[in-house]
């Protein structure tokens, strides 16, 4: 190595670093969080808490045995970041064993398993979810029931998510009634039955009111990080933006089996995975125009996988997906912006 | 190496293909009974479970005769195996196609006695999501056994259903769907045999070319 | 595409008169905490000793045409091109560490100085004379200008702005051009264009500044000088509009030079905006002219020569018959006592100068550095001699790239500064893996080592050293490929005389047998003939 | 060509480490991925593959003087697929239930690139004891990655050990099956296919990191002995 240095102490005010920006994205996190607690009860505090509290034990054993600096990976909250991205996106009454697996996944196979933070293509908390989806469709695609959410305590969610382990979940009668499936995994029940959904979709739109509140705290979040700079505006602007489109054009002109845009976009992931889990820098596309063609390929997958594909909702495996061609898009947008 | 004339080559070549199909109807030759055997035996297996013990006196699985009917899912002909007793009809085994699964076709085979009592009812294929549609197999759950001893003929539509939707049945978690194309595949099987197993029972009876399902 | 965007950009950002510059992309708005201007430039005094390193701009040592124990007088050459600094007696030739950022030893002549009033001008090479004979500056014929050219050679020139490329060569093929197609190598439609550089090239850095607030006119007359010399279309110097007084300075000046003389180009003057690497040349043609340089090309090629100021004031001071074998720099930095810029010989040594300024606190408490704060390095050897490419001495409490690096999380903070459009956190990765060419493919030789990329990580990666390391690599790694096709050719070669060599050998044998396989026939025909006179004798004797 | 140098165990050591099929070589990785979801079809699967490539290195190398190059491929071919088809008939009629579960990788074993490759580099070249020990290493390194692979994915993904065990060892064997947990609490993802690939690509990296760990031993090993042989040198 030379012995040229940067003095970036004479010409910068304010050191910009790693743990800065995690914590940005934790706090642009909270208004989401408050709101799915108001939606959905304590489960979801229980997942952030215990999904955090393992990735951070499980990242420190790896850093030992790895035989690296706690002081460096270990600190840069990164991981609490991933984890807590991972227990937003399933299911408050997830069991603890399935979200153990979860954060398992994330730590070892999302990163470290490609040289940890930094190294991995895949975005962790998008490949946890993936593998939990795939693993535990069950209770991957169960969610409380709002309207029966005052029922709900503390302890009862606790007992749920510790005794349903080793336990079908259809042996558990009495919580049929209090869980349902997601709006997005209903709406595709009915498309599947052949019923028409306009009715339904009607009167689901109503009951969608919450769920819009929910996106819309993560959209306030999402702002406040476009705000301190710690994202930029393409990749959540493009995601929501070719999403919106292709819906409007199919929604007008395509068969009616499509919801209009305003369910489309506030239901499922789609603006939560637009302003934190699309936007992860590690594993999207560098430049400008790269980031561009990067959201705009996720807005249109998740467009697709949710309307034509085998999932109700295909965030993440528009996000893993896209995560693939990254190298690719960076290297032609380079090949193409040079003389 | 190279030495070898190309003659002897193709000589060679002609005596290591002999040699081997001769190896090979040999051992073709003094397996083919067991072979046979054990497919009979795996039939029977699936067969028999499928209808009461001793209900049968005739050799069902070969009084095969083919239907084509929208009351068995597709217009493809389906088989159906007829049982007798004593020279009377006393059941039927009846392929069924269900179109209305998340995920493609599943096939049922059906087992129906006489006077309209479901026997038993199997999955012969299927491609449900792994892990939520399907614990329609025996091996995964025993859902498929809540069809065992209905007395169909006694029942009426509404109690064609999940709990969920105004019916009877136990939902399988998750799969909504899964559940309700097999039961109503069996709903209507089952009822199209009521209304047409005499004419059923009457008919000649195909042969079959392969005896695999 | 890349035309495309450049055509957009043109449209849309229609800018390039002297107006408004055009914008760059990256780079970094830095606080410019300039020391030390409100002093006046003080020479200070020679230092006992001058080391001159024998090492020119392409890194070839020089062979001295002086030896040890002679009297050098000022401006006298030392090696070819290589005009004394003062008067003095040659010490010794010896190996010394040069002012650089890898550590290098090289051979250097030590100069001990007699600090004496006039000494007779000794006879031998003396460049001096030559600029005498030069005219006015409209004398424009080609023998006029190759004077010229030769006389900036021989006093030394380089550019001051870090690089110390040879100024002489990098106007050889503008000057002798006589229009201005033959200026551009290259087809665009770019204005001939000249460009001052008195953007300083990094925060904290004075030099520039404090000579345009001296000598503006001196400054002046040199732009002059060149642009008539060079016969270019356009001619800017570009300021940073944190310099006021410089840039009041310098119009001052301009303004009086339009009264004296009568021009159809007057030397436009160009204020643009306080931006970090606006003075590195590439992002400076970008920003005066829109164009953009790749790394394959030379500014030239496109019609465009950017001269540092201090450069053209040594033109001036070359046109007056003064070599160049000193420069200002900067004293400065946080813990400098007496932050201020001086003019310093060359070969003098970093204590000397600092020790003559009052500065002296400052080699033992605190860390030093040379260059500024993006593009400088720690010195730990006061006696390091100062050259034309150094621009500022600097001191600091502690060092504070200290900082452990962390791992890269992409966050692109380097992509948006890169003035370049690298996309440094990609070469990171591919030299952390030691992929030479993939970053060679990535245009790593674009990267010009400004340290925005470094200023702005919060990893604290220090992503410009890698660079320089990767480039180090790769062009070992060509040295070797060519040696090795060197070492084939002249195996092949080899190969070939020996077959050569053989086959004359082959020839000369067969040519030798089939003589042999001559001989004995005739050797048996002889035999036969004896043979036959013996018995004809013998007959013959029988019959006599 | 003939060596006979190759020592057993170091033809051993090739086939189940150094140079192991499933490994290094990655061969044969489509019935691989595909019939590893359970211990038992492993085995059937692990059982079948080594008995033909035993049967197809002895008689190739057999013969090894006695087939022209022209028509090597071809015979190797016919011996393999003749093998391989025994062996399917002799499963259809003693193990049908482990005839239906292994499917059409069975007959594919003619396709795996493992055996033919074994038959071209080294058994036509190789006196018959050593080709017959080359087949035995070789399958016995396949066998062994599938039933490590085999066996990881169905305690994972289902949480059982040799389930199924009596359509391959007969109904003595059904009573084998070691439970650890419920099935319904099983990582379906390890019983469906990118389980088969994550789970082969984390063997690779462990048995690279073994690899790894060993060389810097060794090394350092050598590196002191280096030195020590230097200072008793001085």
């Amino acid at each position: 190595m030379s012995h040229v240095s940067v003095n970036t102490a004479l010409v910068r005010s304010e050191s910009p670093s790693v743990q800065r920006v995690m914590l940005q994205v934790l706090v642009a996190l909270l208004p989401g969080i408050v709101a799915l607690y108001w939606l959905t009860g304590p489960g979801v505090l229980l997942n952030v808490v215990f999904a955090c509290f393992f990735a951070v034990i499980l990242e420190c054993m790896v850093l030992v045995v790895r035989k690296k600096s706690l002081h460096g990976e270990g600190t840069d909250l990164s991981i609490v970041v991933a984890a807590s991205l991972l227990a937003l996106s399933v299911p408050p009454t997830l069991p603890f064993m399935h979200l153990l697996f979860g954060v398992l996944v994330l730590v070892l196979l999302g990163k470290h398993v490609f040289g940890g933070l930094g190294q991995n293509p895949f975005n962790p908390a998008m490949v946890a979810y993936a593998a939990l989806f795939i693993s535990f469709p069950q209770s991957m695609t169960l969610w409380f029931n709002p309207t029966e959410l005052t029922s709900v305590s503390l302890l009862d969610t606790l007992k749920f998510k510790t005794e349903v382990v080793g336990q079908t979940l259809s042996h558990y009668p009495a919580w049929d009634a209090i869980t349902k499936a997601t709006p997005l995994e209903h709406l595709r029940t009915l498309k599947l039955n052949q019923e028409t959904i306009s009715v339904e979709l009607a009167n689901h739109t109503v009951s969608q009111a919450p769920w819009i509140i929910v996106s819309a705290c993560f959209f306030i979040g999402g702002v406040y990080l476009l705000w301190r700079k710690v994202i930029q505006w393409q990749i959540p602007v493009t995601v929501i933006a070719s999403f919106a489109i292709v819906s409007l054009v199919w929604a007008t002109f395509g068969t009616n089996s499509i919801p209009n845009i305003g369910y489309s976009l506030f239901s499922g992931a789609l603006i939560f995975g637009a302003f934190f889990i699309a936007t992860d820098p590690v594993t999207a596309a560098s430049s400008t125009a790269g980031r561009i063609v990067y959201g705009t390929g996720i807005g249109l997958l998740a467009f697709i996988i949710r309307y034509f594909g085998g999932y109700p909702d295909g965030f993440a495996f528009a996000v893993l997906l896209m995560n693939l061609c990254v190298p690719t898009i960076d290297y032609a947008v380079l090949k193409l912006s040079q003389p | 190496m190279s030495t070898v004339k190309p003659q002897r080559s193709g000589l060679l070549l002609s005596a290591a293909v002999l040699t081997c199909t001769l190896l090979i109807i040999t051992v073709h030759w003094f397996s083919e009974p067991t072979i046979i055997a054990a497919q009979q035996k795996q039939l029977n297996e699936l067969l028999d479970n499928l209808l009461p013990a001793k209900s049968a006196d005739n050799n069902f699985k070969d009084n095969v005769v083919l239907i084509e009917s929208e009351a068995l899912g597709t217009l493809d002909a389906q088989r159906v195996y007829r049982a007798e007793l004593n020279g009377e009809p006393s059941g039927a085994i009846i392929t069924a196609v269900s179109t209305m699964g998340y995920s493609g076709d599943i096939t049922l085979l059906i087992g129906i006695e006489y006077n309209g009592t479901i026997h038993a009812v199997r999955v012969l294929s299927h491609s449900e999501t792994p892990g939520l549609g399907d614990v329609i197999e025996t091996q995964k759950s025993d859902w498929i056994f809540k069809f065992d001893q209905l007395p169909t003929a006694a029942l009426t539509n509404t109690y064609w259903a999940v709990k969920k939707n105004g019916g009877e049945f136990d939902r399988i978690t998750g799969a909504t769907i899964t559940s309700n194309a097999v039961i109503k595949a069996v709903e209507r099987a089952s009822s199209w045999y009521r209304l047409n197993r005499d004419n059923l029972h009457g008919k000649k009876s195909v042969k079959l070319n392969q005896t695999i399902l | 595409m890349s035309k495309l965007l450049k055509k957009i950009e043109r449209v849309v950002f229609n800018r390039g008169n002297n107006e408004a510059p055009f914008k760059f992309h990256g780079g970094l708005e830095l606080a410019p905490n300039k020391l030390g201007l409100d002093k006046s430039i003080q020479t200070i005094p020679l230092p006992n000793e001058l080391v001159i390193p024998l090492l020119n701009y392409h890194k070839q040592l020089l062979e001295p045409v002086v030896s040890i124990g002679d009297h050098v007088q000022k401006g006298q050459w030392l090696a070819h091109n290589l005009p004394c600094p003062a008067n003095g007696t040659v010490r010794c030739l010896e190996e010394r560490e040069v002012m650089q950022a890898q550590p290098l030893l090289t051979q250097c002549i030590v100069i001990d100085v007699i600090v004496s009033s006039k000494t007779a001008i000794p006879s031998g090479t003396s460049p001096t004379n030559n600029c005498n004979t030069i005219s006015g500056y409209n004398d424009n014929d080609n023998s006029t200008n190759n004077l010229w050219l030769e006389t900036l050679q021989q006093h030394g020139l380089t550019g001051l702005g870090g690089a110390a490329f040879p100024t002489a060569a990098k106007l050889q093929t503008w000057v002798n051009a006589n229009n201005a197609n033959t200026k551009k190598a290259v087809n665009t439609s770019q204005l001939a264009t000249l460009i001052i550089n008195a953007a300083e090239c990094e925060p904290s850095i004075a030099c520039d500044e404090a000579l345009m607030q001296a000598h503006a006119d001196e400054i002046v007359k040199g732009i002059e000088l060149l642009k008539n010399r060079v016969q270019c279309e356009r001619c800017v110097i570009a300021i940073e509009d944190s310099k006021p007084r410089a840039i009041a300075k310098i119009k001052l000046a301009l303004e009086k030079q339009l009264t004296t003389t009568k021009t159809d180009t007057p030397i436009e003057l160009l204020t643009i905006p306080t931006r970090y690497p606006s003075g590195a040349e590439s992002v400076l043609i970008k920003i005066v002219t829109g164009q953009s340089i790749p790394k394959s090309k030379l500014p030239i090629d496109f019609g465009v020569v950017c001269l540092n100021v201090g450069t053209a004031y040594a033109v001036w001071q070359s046109y007056q018959g003064e070599p160049l074998t000193s420069r200002i720099i900067s004293l400065t930095g946080p813990a400098m006592p007496n932050p201020c810029n001086v003019r310093v010989s060359f070969g003098t040594s970093i204590e000397h100068v600092l020790k003559s300024t009052g500065n002296e606190s400052a080699l033992k408490n605190y860390t030093i550095r040379a260059g500024g704060p993006l593009t400088g390095f720690p010195v730990r050897n006061m006696q390091l001699p100062v050259s034309s490419k150094t621009n500022c001495i600097s001191a600091h409490t502690s060092n504070a790239s200290a900082t452990v690096a962390q791992p890269c999380i992409r966050c692109n903070a380097c992509v948006d500064v890169c003035p370049e459009y690298l996309l440094p956190q990609q070469l990171h990765w591919h030299i952390s893996a030691a992929n030479w060419q993939q970053s060679r493919a990535q245009n790593l030789f674009d990267c010009i080592e400004c340290g925005c990329c470094d200023v702005v990580c919060p990893s604290n990666i220090e992503l410009s050293n890698y660079f320089r390391y990767a480039k180090a690599q790769l062009l070992e790694l060509d040295w070797q490929e060519e040696q090795a096709k060197i070492a084939q050719i002249r195996y092949e070669n080899r190969n070939k005389r020996l077959e050569r060599l053989k086959a004359e050998r082959e020839k000369e044998i067969a040519f030798r047998k089939s003589k042999l396989a001559t001989k004995p026939a005739q050797g048996e025909n002889n035999i036969a003939d004896a043979i036959a006179r013996a018995k004809a004798r013998q007959r013959n004797k029988k019959k006599s | 060509m003939e060596n006979s140098t190759n020592s057993n165990k170091s033809l051993l050591i090739e086939g189940l480490w150094t140079q192991n099929p499933g490994l290094v070589k990655l061969l044969g990785l489509c019935p691989l991925l595909a019939v590893s979801n359970s211990a038992v079809n492993a085995i059937g699967l692990g059982i079948a593959t080594l008995f033909t490539l035993l049967v197809s290195n002895t008689l190739v190398s057999v013969f090894r003087h006695h087939i022209h190059t022209a028509i090597r491929i071809p015979l190797y071919v016919l011996i393999i697929a003749t093998t391989v088809t025994i062996v399917e008939l002799l499963m259809r009629a003693w193990f049908p239930g482990m005839f239906a579960a292994l499917g059409i990788f069975l007959p594919l074993i003619v396709t795996n690139c493992l055996i033919i490759g074994r038959a071209e580099a080294f058994a036509s070249r190789q006196s018959v004891k050593q080709a017959f020990i080359d087949g035995l290493a070789m399958g016995l390194g396949f066998f062994a990655v599938l039933l490590i692979l085999g066996s990881a994915r169905e305690i994972i993904g289902q949480g059982s050990w040799l389930s199924n065990a009596n359509l391959l060892f007969g109904d003595l064997a059904s009573t084998w099956k070691i439970e650890f947990f419920d099935r319904s609490n099983g990582v379906l993802l390890a019983l469906l296919p990118p389980g088969a690939f994550i789970g082969l690509g984390l063997m690779l990296a462990v048995k690279n990191a073994i690899d790894a760990s060993l060389k810097t031993k060794r090394d350092t090993v050598e590196l002191l002995n280096q030195r020590n042989n230097q200072q008793a040198n001085t």
